[in-house]
């Protein structure tokens, strides 16, 4: 039997399990449902990795697979269907999607052991994974946005998840309404292709566009365009990135999942797909990298100041997508997948190591607050370790120093990049290894403030074990070529793209980066250490001072963006809504009959009861016939 | 029997009618009123009786004797709710009864 | 001979006047007696004498002596002249008297565009009259008849005083 | 004969569920269901028997039933039905059903009179559907319109009286402007042909003037404009759905206001073809404006059936847009959200109507967090509320989809800004879900779940609705000949309008009328002097 037949159940597993458990999750034991949905996922995982090893034994002609199931609708001659679309990307995409979602599914089973509304996690987590496959697996654009619509919708669930505070609803119905108008500019995008092309496929679009469309044209300028739109929505990029530090609210293996490893980077699993459009439109692939570059900054030094360890996360994943985004901006598609899949590694780690802590600390998110945990909780401090060196790239043992590495290298040789964006990258590079570790340090180290009332059970180890090896060892598939050469995994993927143009003159550069990126994380690690543990007076004197204190403000704000949107958007809607609740056309209506009432007012008033009066009516009636008789 | 140019008495059938007019307009006190109906009446009598005169026909004669009649009916009827308007409202002014608006 | 006619004429509408601008009453009623029998008077010369005759029984006997009892029953005193002194101010006699020169305008302007000439009249005495009633009118002297009718019981009905049915002790403060 | 069978089994069930209500209320209510679904299963059988038939896409018309009415005057009784009014046919059957189901126990007084008229108007709406005859089709607008009057007026909220006589106001007048604007099509096409009809096939090739075929298209549109409720003759609207009984909003909103629809797709288009050109941008501008003022509206508002009443004139201004581009693909998305709209505005209503049997108030001020106690009640929201918004997968999805593509097609600017409305229906909808089951609990309620008679109605419109998300195809296979006429109807006029001598006709018309509007301004006098013209 060919495997590949098998592809409809990867998303069909969690999409069922979904179905048993909305319908019939009270009958399942407590545990029970935890384990039939972890279950559900881990089979798709177990699927995709057999799908997986096939296809890097025998690949399928052409190094793609598709499977159509139905044909969703047909008008004239538009004909979306019901279809899966297996290649090189989308593989890698499903197997971190179906792998890292399975860990944290397994790490959910204890994480909400004592959670009321398990079952409506569980299957909102299923509906979650089956939305992303969907995703990262259609073959149309159209289905594509069916997924990308599903896991927002996801996403506003599991945010809202404990519904009963209403800042948990308000942030998730800011995620899904940012999103949405994001995803509102990726619609108007496809009806531009459907328009041009007259057909959603993406890959009959991608052989077409290059034929249809000379390089800089307008078309596709404006498609590209539209559905970076989309991209940022989704990935939290500027200038829609708000959204994320709020997401936070909902449950960590939530921000794990959804808002670090798998929905924020559909913007570029997006891009990525599409990239043959973005390769006409060489303006807009520039700002694709410029987006990218100003996120991970602005996210970086935000991430600086927060006090709540989600959110220090929120604003590193933030930046780290605008990693991905400064990438596929330079045409570097392969590096931008790459940290993709180690960032789902280290960060849902962190997230979940996170989540650990929260619940030991009696949901306490204030790092100031914590602090000494490394005794008391070591698999928790070591696997967060693993994850914080990976994001700050600490050289040669983390996985997160290969492919951060590689982008910076590619934001400075490739014929699209510039040292300007290098320089980006190379800044917020040292940010983050100083937020991350100022992170550790005041979190782990110190003297301990607050008991631990809850130890984690062998349930929530395990996944943690399993991502922190993950994020040390999984970048050795990708090896540079200044040691060792090794490079499976873009020879892998590169049947998808096309390679990375370099500049040949700035090739010889990638040692001296390397050393210099190297020396700079371990400095903003030496510099954390400085600020946080050895005089953290510093920067406590610093906040005090006029200027820091704003600073401060200003930062911890995210740069006042949420400010800016509710001044100039989100007030003036309420306020117009508020000025006409009732609808000034009924007003106008309204007051016609008004004027019908006073016109009857004046008349009724002749009918004053007064028999005279009326007899002096018909006279006067009398008058003015006779007048007309005679006169006229 | 005299000659009497038909004009001359429509004019004074319309001079009679219009002073009745003039009086059923003015008058607050309803028993005036009623007179004043009874001279518009009247007058049209003689409108009647003028035109039957000039046509020599006694058609005339015959609309003066029905609208005799009818006043006849009219007032009393109206003496009746004359009198017991003053019964119950101690009036006879009509100003005062104008419960028949709006 | 006409001058029979105007002086006649002249009787009725200064009578008439007089009946619209009396205070007391009975004066007016007596104003209006004249009137009538000044028409009366024109009645006959015009070649009517059965009509003259009726309108000088019916009108000015029956029908005034009808009001002459309304007028008794009511029993309007003094006060009653006062009070129609007050109501009876030029101001409201402004309105209607335009209203009615308008009227006498237009009808002897319409009046004076016929001048019959003159010819020859006939008296139309009560046979004619009755001949032409109880043949051709037959139909309207039975609605007539018919109109009386409920006009006697009408008035009668409306006329009548209700017994009243209240309790003795209530008797006194219901009674108007 | 079927067609009449239809109409009638639904005039005499009202009829007789009248009569019995008086001894056994549940006997007659059972008559007034068996009535509808009986209809239904007819309709269904008739679906399955012709399916087959959409493929060969030459036959617009399946059944076509016509015997003389009133022959001195043109009248005929023509019923006919084709994939459009089937599909119409079926979904009023459909969400009459489900909205007898769910006002089961709603209404007590006068129950007989309530089951009488529900039934009578759910026939006048198909009749709607149906008639192709001008007069009759004006009938059975009527026939819709007084029991509705009475639904609203007798067994309403607080507010009824007001919200029905405005509801009798508009449509009646509107109604009364589309009457003139047939009587006058009929002269004309008299005066051209000689042959005096009302029948649609007939009318549908009369040849009119650029200025006189706008202004006959004005009377029909108004009709049409008020019953669906687009800016800005939407006033009397918000009333209406909200001060109905939760039956009656379902009627209006779901069926009612289609009827309205499908007039512009059967009669103003194809009998207005060049007119309907000229309005389009104007007809589209204002489906526009309803688009993103009724999501502001509805976002206003604190009041569960208001809200949810602008939402529906939101979701009808996409229905404008779609059937004035012209395009295939809208046409498509136009009827699909004809049907998905029904649907998920029907489990609005129900919801609302649930909510406020259980609690006697419609203000969303004093709800909040009633997931905790009815979760079963909650979670058919959500797929509703999620429908509204135009989540994929769910019916409206598609509808919404297809129109803008339709519309992308033929006019950008605008297309984008009814997209926005995407955005903006999110809004709104996102509150109703929040505020009522989410949230800080405002006040002390007492609330039971669903109960199973309300899940099994509320079971049907999720089926339906994720049918038609998720594999739309028959009901596009169905409509797709009406469609193709459609279309073929508008390339001709474009083919027309394209050639020389056919311009210069347009402009000479145009000059014609120039003069006659300095002579008179009235618009019979001037149909007069062209009539005598000629």
């Amino acid at each position: 039997m060919d495997v590949f037949q098998l592809l409809w159940l990867i998303p069909a597993l969690p999409f069922f399990s979904f179905l048993i458990l909305s319908l019939s999750g009270s009958k399942f034991s407590r545990t029970g449902v935890g384990v039939f949905a972890t279950l559900s996922v881990g089979i798709s995982a177990l699927i995709t990795l057999i799908i997986g090893i096939q296809f890097l034994s025998s690949p399928p002609a052409g190094h793609f697979y598709e499977q159509t199931l139905w044909v969703w609708f047909d008008v004239a001659g538009f004909k979306p269907s019901i279809a899966f679309y297996l290649d090189p990307l989308s593989l890698v995409f499903t197997f971190v999607v179906t792998f890292v979602s399975f860990l944290i599914h397994w790490y959910s089973i204890g994480f909400m052991k004592t959670e009321e509304g398990h079952v409506r996690f569980f299957a909102y987590m299923n509906l979650f994974v089956f939305s992303m496959l969907m995703l990262v697996l259609a073959n149309n654009l159209l289905l594509l946005y069916l997924g990308w619509e599903g896991v927002g919708l996801c996403s506003f669930l599991l945010i809202g998840f404990w519904y009963k505070d209403p800042y948990n609803c308000y942030a998730a119905r800011k995620a899904f309404i940012v999103t949405r108008i994001g995803d509102t500019a990726m619609m108007i995008g496809l009806l531009m292709l459907v328009k041009n092309f007259n057909t959603l496929d993406i890959a009959s679009i991608l052989t077409t566009a290059p034929q249809t469309w000379s390089p800089g044209a307008s078309q596709a300028f404006w498609v590209t365009i539209l559905l970076l739109g989309g991209a940022v929505g989704k990935s939290a990029q500027l200038p829609l990135q708000t959204w994320l530090p709020d997401a936070m609210a909902g449950p960590s293996p939530v921000s794990a999942l959804i808002h670090a490893a798998t929905m924020v980077t559909a913007g570029v699993y997006l891009i990525a797909r599409t990239h043959v459009l973005y390769e006409l439109a060489p303006a807009v692939q520039t700002l694709v990298a410029i987006v990218g570059a100003a996120t991970l900054l602005i996210a970086g030094f935000s991430a600086i100041v927060q006090r709540d360890i989600k959110r220090v996360l929120a604003y590193s994943t933030i930046s780290q997508i605008g990693y991905m985004f400064l990438a596929l901006g330079v045409g570097a598609w392969s590096a931008a997948v790459f940290h993709f899949m180690i960032h789902a590694f280290f960060k849902s780690l962190l997230f979940l190591s996170a989540g650990v802590v929260i619940i030991a600390m009696h949901h306490e998110h204030d790092i100031f607050k914590m602090g000494g945990l490394r005794k008391k909780m070591p698999v928790v401090f070591w696997t967060f370790l693993f994850g914080a060196g990976a994001l700050a790239a600490i050289p040669l043992i983390t996985a997160g120093f290969y492919s951060k590495d590689e982008i910076l290298f590619f934001a400075m040789a490739s014929t699209k990049g510039s040292t300007w964006l290098w320089l980006a990258g190379f800044v917020g590079a040292f940010i983050t290894s100083v937020y991350t570790f100022r992170m550790v340090f005041v979190a782990f180290f110190g003297e301990q403030k607050h008991d631990i009332h809850y130890k984690p059970g062998i349930s929530f180890k395990i996944p943690l074990i399993i991502l922190g090896i993950l994020s040390l060892i999984a970048g050795f598939i990708e090896l540079p070529h200044t040691f060792g050469h090794f490079t499976p995994f873009s020879d892998f993927i590169n049947t998808v793209f096309p390679a990375v143009q370099l500049i040949p003159e700035k090739e010889g550069l990638e040692l001296t980066l390397q050393i210099s990126t190297a020396i700079l994380a371990l400095f903003g690690v030496f510099l954390a250490w400085q600020l946080y543990m050895k005089r953290p007076q510093m920067v406590a004197r610093f906040k005090e001072t006029g200027f820091g204190k704003r600073l401060n403000d200003f930062l911890f704000s995210g740069w006042k963006f949420d400010w800016l949107y509710d001044t100039f958007f989100v007030k003036p809607f309420v306020w117009l809504s508020k000025i006409d609740k009732s609808d000034f056309v009924d007003r106008i209506y309204g007051g016609v009959a008004n004027l019908n009432l006073y016109f009857n007012k004046l008349l009724s008033a002749t009918q004053n009861g007064n028999v005279r009066s009326y007899v002096l009516g018909v006279a006067l009636g009398a008058v003015i016939a006779l007048t007309i008789i005679l006169f006229l | 029997m005299i000659y009497v140019p038909a004009n001359m008495g429509l004019m004074l059938a319309a001079i009679l009618f219009l002073l009745g007019l003039i009086g059923v307009l003015t008058r607050r006190n309803v028993l005036f009123i009623l007179m004043s109906l009874e001279i518009m009446l009247n007058a049209a009598g003689l409108a009647f009786v003028v035109a039957g005169a000039h046509w020599m026909q006694a058609d005339g004669q015959v609309m003066f004797i029905f609208i005799l009649t009818m006043a006849a009916a009219e007032v009393s009827v109206g003496l009746a709710l004359i009198l017991q308007m003053h019964r119950h409202h101690k009036t006879v002014d009509t100003n005062v009864l104008n419960l028949l608006k709006d | 001979m006409q001058i029979i006619f105007y002086i006649a004429a002249l009787v009725a509408i200064v009578s008439t006047a007089m009946v619209i601008t009396r205070k007391n009453a009975v004066h007016a009623l007596l104003y209006l007696i004249v009137s009538l029998l000044a028409v009366s008077v024109i009645f006959f010369i015009m070649g009517a004498p059965f009509v003259a005759a009726l309108e000088v029984i019916v009108y000015a006997g029956a029908i005034m002596i009808l009001i002459i009892f309304a007028i008794m029953m009511l029993n309007l005193g003094q006060a009653s002249e006062k009070r129609e002194k007050e109501w009876l101010k030029p101001r409201t006699w402004i309105g209607p008297g335009i209203l009615a020169a308008i009227l006498l305008a237009e009808l002897i302007y319409t009046l004076n565009s016929f001048s019959p000439s003159a010819h020859e009249q006939a008296i139309i005495d009560a046979k004619d009259v009755g001949m032409s009633l109880f043949s051709t009118y037959a139909l309207g002297v039975e609605l007539a008849a018919m109109m009386l009718m409920a006009g006697i019981v009408g008035a009668y009905h409306i006329g009548h005083e209700k017994q009243k049915e209240y309790h003795r002790y209530l008797q006194k403060e219901e009674k108007l | 004969m079927t067609l009449v069978y239809i109409i009638l089994i639904l005039m005499f069930g009202g009829l007789i569920s009248w009569i019995i209500a008086g001894k056994n209320s549940s006997l007659a209510k059972g008559i007034a269901l068996l009535a509808v679904l009986a209809d239904l299963v007819i309709i269904i059988g008739f679906w399955i028997s012709v399916y087959d038939k959409f493929d060969l896409g030459s036959q617009q018309w399946l059944i076509d039933y016509r015997v003389e009415w009133m022959p001195q005057l043109g009248i005929s009784f023509h019923l006919a039905m084709d994939g459009l009014s089937l599909l119409m046919t079926a979904l009023a059957l459909f969400l009459g059903a489900v909205s007898l189901i769910v006002s089961w126990n709603e209404i007590s007084k006068n129950l007989g009179f309530y089951l009488f008229n529900a039934l009578w108007l759910i026939a006048g709406i198909i009749g709607v559907f149906l008639s192709l005859d001008l007069i009759l089709f004006y009938f059975f607008w009527e026939v819709m319109l007084v029991p509705m009057y009475f639904i609203l007026a007798i067994w309403g909220h607080e507010n009824r009286r007001y919200a029905g006589m405005k509801f009798f106001l508009f449509t009646q007048l509107s109604g009364l402007l589309m009457l003139i604007a047939i009587i006058a099509l009929y002269f004309i096409h008299g005066k051209n042909s000689g042959q005096y009809t009302f029948d649609y096939f007939a009318l549908i090739g009369t040849s009119l003037s650029a200025k006189t075929g706008l202004w006959l298209m004005c009377g029909f549109m108004i009709a049409f404009l008020v019953k669906l409720g687009i800016v800005p003759f939407h006033s009397w609207l918000p009333d209406a759905y909200t001060q109905s009984p939760t039956g009656g909003s379902i009627l209006l909103a779901a069926l009612m206001s289609k009827t309205a629809a499908y007039g512009m797709l059967r009669f103003v288009v194809p009998l207005f073809p060049e007119a309907s050109k000229t309005f389009a941008p104007v007809a589209i501008t204002l489906g526009v404006v309803s688009i993103l003022y009724g999501a502001k509206l509805a976002y206003a508002q604190t009041d569960l059936k208001r809200m949810i009443a602008f939402s529906s004139m939101s979701h009808m201004g996409f229905i404008m847009v779609g059937i004035f581009s012209f395009q295939a693909l809208s046409y498509q998305g136009t009827i699909i959200e004809m049907i998905a709209h029904g649907i998920s505005i029907t489990a609005l209503f129900t919801v609302a109507g649930v909510i406020h049997a259980r609690i006697q108030t419609r203000d969303m001020d004093q709800m909040g967090r009633f997931w905790e106690q009815v979760p079963k009640m909650g979670a058919i929201t959500m797929i509703f509320v999620l429908a509204t918004l135009g989540l994929p997968g769910l019916g409206n999805f598609v509808a919404e989809f297809l129109i803008l593509t339709g519309a992308f097609k033929s006019n950008v600017t605008l297309t984008v800004l009814a997209a926005l409305g995407l955005i903006a229906s999110m809004i709104y909808a996102l509150v109703i879900l929040q505020k009522i089951f989410h949230g800080e609990r405002r006040k002390e309620w007492k609330l039971t779940d669903l109960t199973p008679r309300e899940v099994l109605a509320m079971g049907c419109l999720i089926v339906a609705i994720v049918w038609i998300g998720i594999y739309p195809q028959p009901v596009i296979k169905t409509a797709q000949p009406t469609v193709n006429s459609l279309e073929q109807n508008s390339n001709n006029t474009t083919f027309v309008n394209d050639t020389g001598p056919t311009n210069k006709m347009t402009l000479k018309n145009g000059d014609e009328n120039m003069t006659m509007t300095r002579e008179t301004s009235t618009f019979f006098l001037s149909l007069n002097k062209k009539g005598g013209g000629k």
